[in-house]
């Protein structure tokens, strides 16, 4: 029996699953930061 | 229960009432007393917590920190008996439209658990001058009409203390000149009132304690006595023109 | 106690009056749960199925769909003009709001079903007399158990922009054991088994009922608060 | 939080990011090295050796959310709401990857993508009762009315997992088929070493649990704390 391809499959898909996942969560702090950099900079510009 | 009770003459007692929610502060840390039979008017921008503080009073939401106490009830504990003294208008009519007014006051009236739910509906539609039209559907009537019909609804289990958020908005000249009317006939009653208004002039005409709510907090208030209506005026189209500039910067 | 008892039914007596005047809620009901059976007996040849086989299930379905109308439009009268803030301003126990709604809600349920049950005898051509008794168990088991959580989502979907879609969505997953259980039992009892064959779906239905009358006991206060 | 604090929890972070990339490259390691490959199965079965790990972090998550949800509803504190959210998102991702890794292996060894198995069955119910709680946070806005509807589904979506077990338990039994396999067949006497790799990999999996939700959470956390900040200045001018 050769079914490597599933076991690839499978293994593709949770990976992929996970590093999607961590890619969003990157996505959300880069816009997070980009928040805070633009508040830092209203803030000094008052300041 | 008769513990938490206190007669003393003060209808209203707020001590650093907060309502927060991780970042969002509605109501942040406000002060104040009102005695029995004064009429409070509270202005302020959109967005400066009035109408939170009144759910809170009115036992509709729990607030985070501080103490209120309304009727002499810690507004916490004291659910039921607290409820019976508090009446509340906001610009929502809180009527069923397929009902007549009858059978609304009726529902109220079991709800609240009168005596004579009858004889009590239609006393206060005698009050509000609807008794004709007592048996009409909700429906059918008019702006002014609804706007009498809520303060029926308000006042069917005779509280003392009546809230009203805001009860001016959307209202025709005729309609708003029945409802002060109304308010007045009230306060001549002694009853305790506390409104939010945009309504100026409205405001300070009938009221005896003008504040000023921004960002959560009373920024002012005083005795209607000590303020003139220019001073105040300027006042709060300060804070509203702040309030909107600040709200640009936010939604950017 | 007896204030209690009082609102639970003057809620339900506030409904019945609004809906004689009315005749939305009920109607529309109606006609629903009956487009429903009719597009299924459409969508299956009942020359090769069996319609023993394939009427709980079907029957089911409307019942369930209509009842989600219900419930919508049961939840809307409330929202209207802030009718429900005007219900948590009176002094009453939140629980009350639960069980007069859950009851209003309960009882329209059942007249609906009441009248769709001789039009699916004679569309399927099944004799539902001869274990009426049992049949109308089942029906209230699932019924209550339906209403019970629905009566709870839709106190919380009617405070969301998208409520209409959101119950459903809300509702359904959660069903699920409810909707096998009757399905099986209402197969099963058209077949001619006795209750006493059935007791595990019967106790899991009941239990359904009674673990979400309890939770929402304990939680509509959460709920019920602006 | 103080500057102190969040560096603390920098450090703890990277010690868990090291940590569990140790434990997932030996899981790696022993999957596709070390253990033997099962003689019915074949290679497929190495499948398992994610899968049913990604089963238990999803039930765990959901778990938490369930234990939070009732923490937030009597202590009405914004941590639990926030521990419920992260929690409650990580475990709809790795229930969505048991609904697609299950159906790869059920191929090759059922002939089949998809049987109505119990096991099946329910997890779908349960993805399909987490996406909804997803939803109805995405759909209401921030503040106390979300965080308590939210816990209320928490709870409510939770006690159904056992009906839902049951129902569709009894619900296959009264429909005989061809049992393909038994649901215990996986643990049954099973080599000490595949029992080994699969702790491992359990062993990973929950690691990464955490890892995740520390990034969440402090996201979250931080997302508060710039909004503030936005409401303090705000009021100051």
């Amino acid at each position: 029996m050769d079914n490597l391809g599933f076991l690839f499959a499978a293994n593709a898909f949770v990976w992929g699953g996970i590093i999607y996942y961590v890619y969003t969560l990157k996505q959300r702090n880069r816009a997070l930061e980009k928040d805070l950099e633009l508040l830092k900079e209203t803030l000094s510009k008052e300041g | 229960m008769v513990d938490n009770h206190n007669p003393s003459d003060s209808a209203i007692e707020v001590r650093d009432l907060r309502k927060e929610f991780g970042v969002l502060k509605a109501v942040d840390g406000i002060s104040f007393d009102l005695k029995r039979g004064e009429f409070l008017s509270v202005f302020g921008p959109n967005g400066a917590g009035k109408t939170t503080l009144i759910k809170i009073l009115a036992g509709l939401t729990r607030p985070s920190f501080g103490t209120a106490r309304v009727a002499g009830y810690e507004v916490e504990e004291g659910k039921s008996e607290m409820r019976r003294e508090i009446g509340v208008i906001s610009h929502s009519t809180a009527l069923y439209a397929d009902l007549t007014p009858m059978e609304n006051l009726i529902f109220l009236g079991k709800m609240y658990g009168l005596e004579r739910p009858k004889e009590s509906a239609l006393m206060v539609l005698e009050d509000v001058g609807l008794a004709p039209r007592r048996n009409d559907r909700v429906r059918t009537f008019s702006r002014g009409m609804l706007q009498r019909l809520s303060i029926a609804r308000a006042i069917l289990h005779d509280p003392s203390i009546l809230f009203l958020d805001e009860p001016f908005t959307g209202l025709d000249i005729h309609a708003s000149n029945v409802l002060k009317e109304q308010l007045q006939a009230l306060h001549n009653k002694k009853r305790t009132i506390l409104m939010t208004t945009h309504d100026i002039s409205c405001g300070l005409e009938m009221c005896d304690k003008v504040a000023l709510q921004v960002m959560g907090r009373f920024a002012f208030f005083e005795d209607v006595e000590e303020v003139s209506k220019e001073n105040f005026e300027t006042m709060y189209f300060d804070a509203v023109r702040n309030n909107q500039f600040t709200m640009g910067i936010r939604n950017s | 106690m007896n204030l209690f008892l009082s609102q639970i039914s003057a809620i339900v007596w506030k409904d019945f009056v609004t809906e004689l005047k009315t005749r939305e809620l009920l109607s529309a009901m109606f006609i629903f749960a009956l487009l429903v059976i009719l597009i299924f007996i459409f969508s299956v040849n009942l020359s090769v199925v069996k319609a023993n086989e394939v009427g709980p299930g079907i029957l089911w379905v409307a019942f369930l769909f209509s009842g989600t109308i219900g419930l919508n439009r049961s939840f809307m009268l409330e929202k209207e003009n802030g009718c429900l803030m005007g219900l948590i301003l009176v002094p009453a126990d939140r629980t009350a709001i639960y069980f007069g709604k859950l009851i209003s809600n309960f009882v329209f349920l059942s007249i609906m079903e009441l009248f769709i049950l001789p039009l699916f005898m004679i569309f399927f051509n099944i004799d539902l007399l001869a274990h009426l008794l049992p049949l109308l168990l089942v029906i209230f088991l699932g019924t209550l158990g339906f209403c019970a959580l629905g009566t709870l989502l839709s106190s919380l979907a009617s405070n969301l922009k998208t409520r209409e879609i959101m119950l459903p969505i809300l509702l359904y997953p959660l069903l699920v054991p409810i909707v096998i259980g009757v399905v099986r039992m209402t197969g099963q009892v058209l077949a001619g088994e006795p209750l006493s064959e059935m007791m595990n779906w019967i106790g899991l239905t009941a239990s359904f009922d009674i673990i979400y009358i309890g939770v929402s006991i304990m939680t509509i206060d959460h709920i019920l608060e602006e | 939080m103080s500057s102190d604090e969040i560096e603390e929890n920098e450090e703890e972070g990277n010690i868990l990011v090291w940590l569990t990339g140790l434990v997932f490259l030996a899981a790696m390691i022993a999957i596709f090295i070390y253990v033997p490959t099962e003689k019915t199965e074949g290679v497929v079965q190495r499948i398992m050796y994610f899968h049913i790990p990604c089963a238990w972090l999803s039930f765990f998550a959901f778990f938490v959310v369930f234990i939070c949800s009732i923490l937030f509803l009597w202590k009405k504190d914004r941590e639990w709401d926030i521990y419920s959210h992260a929690s409650a998102e990580i475990g709809v991702i790795f229930c969505s990857l048991v609904l697609i890794t299950g159906p790869i292996w059920a191929k090759p060894i059922w002939g089949a993508w998809w049987v109505w198995d119990a096991r099946l069955t329910s997890t779908l119910i349960l993805w399909l009762i987490y996406v909804s709680y997803l939803m109805l946070r995405a759909q209401s806005d921030a503040g106390s009315m979300r965080a308590r509807y939210a816990a209320v589904l928490g709870i409510v979506g939770f006690l159904d997992i056992p009906l839902i077990h049951f129902s569709v338990l009894w619900w296959r039994a009264f429909h005989p088929q061809p049992k393909v396999i038994t649901s215990e067949g996986i643990g049954k006497g099973m080599d000490p070493t595949m029992l080994a790799t699969l702790g491992i990999s359990l062993c990973a999996f929950t690691l990464l649990y955490f890892l995740l939700m520390g990034v969440r959470v402090r996201q979250e956390k931080l997302k508060d704390e710039i909004d503030r900040l936005k409401r303090e200045k705000i009021y100051s001018s």
